[in-house]
């Protein structure tokens, strides 16, 4: 194994994880850009998404194609819910107080996870299409690692058609920008918050989905790391903006594989690199990188 | 708002009762009992000290975990003997300054909380700059990387394998002792300026900057506070358990103690107290969520994990329903 | 006001918190405690243990003419949870023994409360050496991790002929890097080359990529590949070395024998060996025969090597009362130091001055999606 | 007292404030005045540290030798020197009670550390008893003694004003900034607010820095009136100056 082909074995491993972060971390980014708050329960969303595509496969007859739309749509709503129970009521309250809602959730829905999915680690069932090997030379790729990163970059040419292009996008837009003033002009605030979890529930799910097919284990506690790590992700490449959580997700997800492959010393490390890395960014430049500057009004 | 009375008359009668009830607990109760009151002692601690930076000051740091992390390898290290030491490093011998140490339990519990305190300082010198939800991500981040750091550090802290054979110095007296120190110097310290500047610091910071408060001392004081009883009250856990190791301090952990403190109510000592004892009790109390429950006539199949549900949708419950904690206060417009 | 009101909810709390409890009387059962994993990281470990202790309490509910009863609290796979569950199993429902626990830091952090409590606790699998290190009081009845990091380096260098290996090692389980530690040792002495382990890599539990790991694996081409981990991680890991190509032997530990390893690792964990305590394919023993019918039964499916250990855990804490003709703690401890020869699911169990188990070594293989038996080895 | 010289603030494109001078001498009583988002705020936001210019410099001088730059420093640090304001839209710590509210402006002064207040150290216990002492002559003097353990937010509005400027007083501030101390009063109210910032003037020995809309407060007290439109300087001079001038004139008829 030459080292050029080694090098484009890593390469194409932190694209592939890479794409990962990116996916669920757009979920994040649009869910922070119009309500600025960290939706912690955002992992544990895309761990339910997984376990929903799981027992559709299993104990549905329903294709597995349609399952992976299906599930989704049902983490959407689910996603819908939550805000509805956990996040309306204190739209007014303190930041503090938003955030520790969130914590809840996230702890609520894991530990509910536990309960009704147990706590053993299940296995998903990966459909034998997207379980195959490609060789290109010297470098194996999973036929899943070559369809993450596509879908990641079709939701994401979808996704900024969308906001620029529609209407509904650009209230999601307007109301990122100025929530007060977007009210003011007769934007359906709820309505509007609403179709975002929606969607970044539904993206999570895909996300997970598209997780699952490459690391087929499933565990009650399975989205708490990707989440973080993802809304590392979103933080680096400029929180509110979905190219940017697509740049950061990858920048992720190959810093992740380049430290282990340069420094293999440092593999022990590899967990801490995400945070050290958003602590660089967070003292460095805290709007990312594709953020836009926030001047505080007093 | 404010009680009348003197905040140290109160304490002197509190801290009375409290010692005839812990010298009463010691006598009469049997050690699993005793256990859980220590356990409460420790929580109070812990609730104190992040309720100072999350309540008082208004920061939303997530970071308790990690201090409590380097609070609890100080006390191990320095505590354990050194016969246990050698026995402990079995896998890659640690380093050489420290492995002829033994200390005393109050130095190492000292040295506990300043090693924590100064992690605090550090740590806080840079992020303190960022607000609620980074500093929150930031600080989550600052105690996954000091676990991290522990899990790889084998000649200082054994790695994975952790500590094992600290000597149990921690009984009732010293968990409630650390507590009642806790208590009265949150008392007095937000009885006092600084902690009057804090709170100045959560209600407005631009109008505290322009009173002449500088933000960013105050800010990294109150978290190296915050940080030196963590640390501390992580040294208390460790000679309670005799054994750490670095999966304990997950951000489960945090947790927990957020839950304590939002309980309690942010910014409310009193109520931490309370919380913190209710909740670590409760924590035991309501064990029989997870166990099979025999009605006589029906077995009803416990579910293991049904008691973090209910303690997470309590959490949840709160926040929205009263937003001061349990213990109420005037409601905020 | 307020205060007051505090302090009155904290006798309150207190006074419940005695109450807990103390409802139910000590009659003329035998009270066995078992703390085990039921949430968080290791529950299904837990599981299958709990599984198994079950198992052999419905075949031997009563000794010495008495009825037995266990009682399971969870430990939630922490420390904290660990030893107030011990206390708890000791103070509150007076047991006069302790089985657990799957994961050797939660055994560990029960270990000063049975020591003080002078109850003795008998362990099914925790393989740290340090659980029954200066503990009079604590028991187990697998071996430690020492011998199992020795068997599987003897396997790959006396079967497998293997002049190289890699290390991948889980740095947060205390099991994996001990294990690794003991294998890389075994295998340098056995191969008489201090290069013969050409790379240590390490990942953390609840990692799910490693491929940028394997690559640098993939690259050194060892001969085989020691990997002991959790059995999800594990698995997972195994399937992306053979995505990346790497097709060379996988060695683990215990802990992969698990129907999740197969599910979550398909084809890819195919032939992958492993170091366990039982196969349900060669029975040992006996008793292995009753365990192993009485298993399908109850269960309808194939035992494993962690269920196998509760039940011998439990079966050797009753042979031991029954011997003793007595249930007082200390009579137990006395004549579990004393166990010899005692015939369980697992094999002729021997407990030396540790009071850990002496007794062979079963290594299996995944065949046809099947845990498959090779070949016991035997203690030195 | 205070020379502020060239002084420019932008915001993205928006210059809210161009190459503004002013002067302001000790124990003078000085207005700024405007219409609505002519800068007048953001002049104070940047005397007090709050913004950072893009141009300009500010020279304060609290004793007659002593020269300090005000750019540069932090808030905190330029009302150690003795400037203090109160804010146009009140900012006062809002949980907290009136008597606290004024005891915080104390803390800048405070020379214990933070281990003497916990300790409660004889020096901290001296001086936290003359902090109280002084803060309760303070509220006395805002004719707030009566409420002092009210939380701040319940008073009415006037109250509140006063409030903040007790607690701007705690700072010992050589030079007071004054965000529109009298909106929403009436004309009585603003009749007495005119006393008291006299009062003050002369007892706490006080140079002050005011904006304000009520015309007849600013004319009353002022001894010089700085005059802003779209952040550009349009006049100054004493008050009967001003009236008489006629891009003022025009600029308040051009904006109501």
């Amino acid at each position: 194994m030459g080292d050029f082909s080694i090098l484009f074995q890593h390469l194409a491993n932190g694209i592939s994880l890479g794409s990962l972060y990116a996916l669920i971390a757009i979920g994040y980014t649009m869910v922070y850009g119009i309500l600025r708050l960290i939706n912690f329960a955002h992992g544990d969303i895309f761990m339910l998404g997984v376990y929903i595509t799981f027992y559709g496969i299993l104990y549905t007859p329903i294709p597995w194609w349609l399952v992976f739309l299906i599930a989704p749509t049902i983490t959407g709503f689910i996603g819908l819910l939550l805000e509805k129970i956990a996040y309306k009521p204190l739209r007014e309250a303190p930041r503090t107080t938003i955030l520790i809602s969130a914590i809840g959730a996230s702890f609520f829905l894991q530990n509910l996870g536990i309960v009704i999915f147990g706590g053993r680690p299940r296995a998903f069932p990966v459909p034998r299409i997207l379980n195959r090997v490609i060789k290109l030379g010297g470098v194996s790729i999973n036929v899943v690692a070559f369809i993450i990163p596509t879908v990641t970059v079709l939701l994401l040419v979808g996704l900024n058609y969308f906001i620029n292009k529609t209407k509904t996008g650009m209230a999601m837009r307007a109301l990122a920008k100025d929530y007060e003033t977007a009210s003011l002009m007769g934007i359906d605030v709820n309505k509007i918050i609403s179709i975002t979890f929606f969607l970044g529930s539904f993206l999570a799910a895909v996300g997970g989905i598209m997780w699952g097919a490459r690391y087929p284990q499933l565990m009650p506690l399975m989205g708490t790391m990707p989440g973080l790590k993802s809304f590392i992700a979103a933080v680096i490449g400029g929180i509110g903006n979905i190219t940017g959580a697509v740049i950061g997700g990858f920048i992720l997800g190959l810093g992740e594989i380049m430290l282990v492959a340069l420094l293999p010393r440092l593999t022990g490390y590899r967990d801490a690199f995400a945070f050290v890395l958003l602590i660089i960014i967070l003292l460095v430049k805290p709007s990312g990188i594709m953020g836009d500057k926030i001047t505080e009004k007093v | 708002m404010k009680s009348k009375g003197k905040p140290s008359v109160i304490l002197v009668v509190l801290l009375i009762l409290t010692i005839v009830g812990l010298f009463l607990a010691s006598k009469f109760l049997d050690s699993y009992k005793i256990r859980i009151i220590t356990l409460s002692g420790i929580y109070v601690t812990l609730g104190l000290s992040m309720n100072l930076i999350n309540g008082f000051t208004g920061m939303f740091s997530l970071g308790h975990a990690g201090f409590m992390a380097i609070g609890a390898y100080t006390v191990g290290i320095l505590t354990m003997p050194i016969s246990m030491k050698e026995m402990n490093f079995f896998m890659q011998p640690i380093v050489p300054c420290l492995a002829n140490v033994e200390w005393g339990f109050l130095p190492a519990l000292l040295a506990a909380g300043i090693v924590a305190g100064l992690a605090g300082f550090l740590i806080g010198a840079p992020v303190l700059r960022l607000t609620d939800d980074y500093l929150a991500i930031a600080t989550l981040g600052f105690a996954e990387i000091i676990r991290v750091v522990f899990t790889n550090t084998q000649s200082l802290t054994n790695g994975a394998l952790g500590l094992k054979g600290i000597p149990n110095y921690t009984n009732i007296w010293w968990s409630w002792g650390v507590a009642f120190v806790t208590i009265w110097f949150m008392a007095f310290l937000i009885r006092g300026s600084y902690g009057k500047a804090f709170l100045a610091i959560k209600e407005d910071e631009v109008a505290a900057r322009s009173m002449g408060i500088n933000l960013f001392k105050h800010k990294v004081m109150s978290f190296s506070f915050g940080s030196f009883f963590a640390g501390v009250a992580g040294g208390l856990l460790a000679a309670l358990l005799g054994t750490i190791d670095p999966n304990m301090f997950r951000i489960t952990l945090t947790f927990n103690i957020l839950l304590i403190v939002v309980l309690g109510g942010l910014g409310n000592i009193g109520g931490t107290v309370v919380s913190a004892v209710v909740v670590t009790v409760m924590m035991e109390a309501l064990r029989f969520l997870d166990e099979s429950i025999n009605l006589g006539f029906i077995q009803l199949k416990g579910i293991p994990g049904m008691r973090m549900v209910v303690f997470s949708m309590i959490l949840i419950l709160v926040v929205l329903i009263k937003r001061e904690g349990l213990p109420g206060k005037t409601k905020r417009v | 006001m307020k205060r007051k009101l505090g302090l009155l909810l904290i006798v309150l709390v207190l006074l419940l918190s005695s109450q807990i409890g103390y409802g139910q009387k000590a009659d003329e059962v035998i009270k066995i405690g078992v703390f085990e994993p039921m949430t968080g990281a290791n529950a299904a470990g837990g599981e299958m243990t709990v599984e198994g202790i079950e198992l052999a309490r419905e075949i031997k509910g009563e000794v010495l003419g008495r009825k037995v009863e266990i009682i399971v609290v969870d430990n939630k796979s922490d420390k904290v949870e660990a030893a107030n569950a011990v206390s708890r199993l000791i103070e509150k429902d007076k047991v006069v023994a302790i089985i657990g626990s799957y994961g050797s830091s939660l055994s560990m952090a029960a270990g000063d409360i049975v020591k003080k409590a002078e109850v003795p606790a008998v362990g099914c699998s925790p393989t740290n050496p340090l659980v029954t290190l200066n503990n009079d009081y604590y028991f187990r009845v697998c071996f430690i991790d020492p011998f199992q990091g020795t068997v599987m380096a003897r396997y790959a260098v006396n079967e497998l002929g293997a002049k190289t290996a890699a290390v991948i090692q889980d740095v947060t389980q205390d099991y994996s890097v001990g294990l690794s530690k003991y294998f890389i040792d075994a295998f340098r002495e056995l191969t008489g080359d201090r290069n013969s382990i050409v790379e240590v890599s390490a990942y953390n539990t609840g990692d799910q990529d490693f491929t940028a790991q394997l690559t640098n694996v993939k690259n050194k081409k060892p001969d085989i590949i020691f990997a002991p981990g959790n059995y999800g991680e594990s698995a997972l890991l195994i399937r992306q070395a053979r995505d990346l190509g790497i097709d060379v032997p996988f060695l683990g530990g215990d802990t992969w024998e698990a129907p999740e390893f197969l599910a979550i690792g398909g084809e890819a964990v195919e032939g992958a060996v492993f170091s366990t305590h039982f196969t349900a394919e060669a029975p040992v023993t006996e008793e292995s025969g009753v365990f192993l019918d009485a298993y399908r039964n109850k269960f309808g499916k194939e035992a494993n090597a962690f269920a196998a250990l509760g039940y011998d855990a439990y079966m050797v804490i009753l042979d031991v009362i029954e011997k003793a003709g007595s249930v007082d703690s200390q009579a137990i401890r006395n004549g579990l130091a004393k166990v010899k020869g005692f015939v369980g699911a697992t094999g002729i169990i021997t407990l030396d001055q540790n009071g850990d188990a002496v007794k062979s070594a079963v290594i299996n293989k995944v065949d046809g999606a099947k845990f498959v038996y090779l070949t016991t080895v035997e203690p030195d | 007292m205070l020379k502020v010289e060239n002084l420019t603030m932008k915001f993205g494109g928006v210059t809210a404030c161009n190459n503004f001078s002013a002067e302001i001498k000790k124990d003078q009583i000085v207005g700024l005045i405007g219409p609505n988002g002519a800068g007048k705020t953001t002049i104070f936001n940047v005397i007090t540290g709050v913004y950072k210019p893009v141009e300009g410099q500010i020279i304060f001088t609290p004793e007659d030798s002593k020269q300090h730059l005000l750019l540069g420093l932090r808030p905190d640090e330029i009302a150690k020197l003795g400037v203090c304001r109160t804010f146009q839209n009140i900012r006062l710590f809002k949980d907290l009670s009136v008597l606290e509210n004024v005891f915080i402006g104390n803390h800048l002064r405070l020379g214990s550390n933070v281990f003497s207040t916990v300790l409660r150290l004889p020096n901290y216990g001296y001086e936290e008893k003359r902090m109280y002492e002084k803060s309760l002559y303070l509220l006395e003097k805002v004719g707030l003694r009566d409420v002092k353990d009210e939380k701040a937010t319940s008073l009415p509005y006037g109250m509140q004003r006063r409030l903040e400027i007790a607690r701007a007083l705690a700072t010992d501030p050589k030079l007071l900034l004054l965000d529109e101390p009298a909106a929403g009063m009436n004309p009585q109210e603003t009749g007495e607010l005119t006393r008291f910032i006299r009062e003050i003037k002369e007892e706490f020995d006080l140079t002050i820095f005011l904006i304000e809309h009520h015309m007849d407060v600013i004319m009353e007290i002022s001894e010089k009136i700085y005059v802003l439109d779209h952040g550009i300087l349009i006049a100054q001079g004493n008050p009967g100056e001003i009236q008489k001038n006629e891009r003022v004139i025009e600029a308040y008829l051009g904006v109501e």
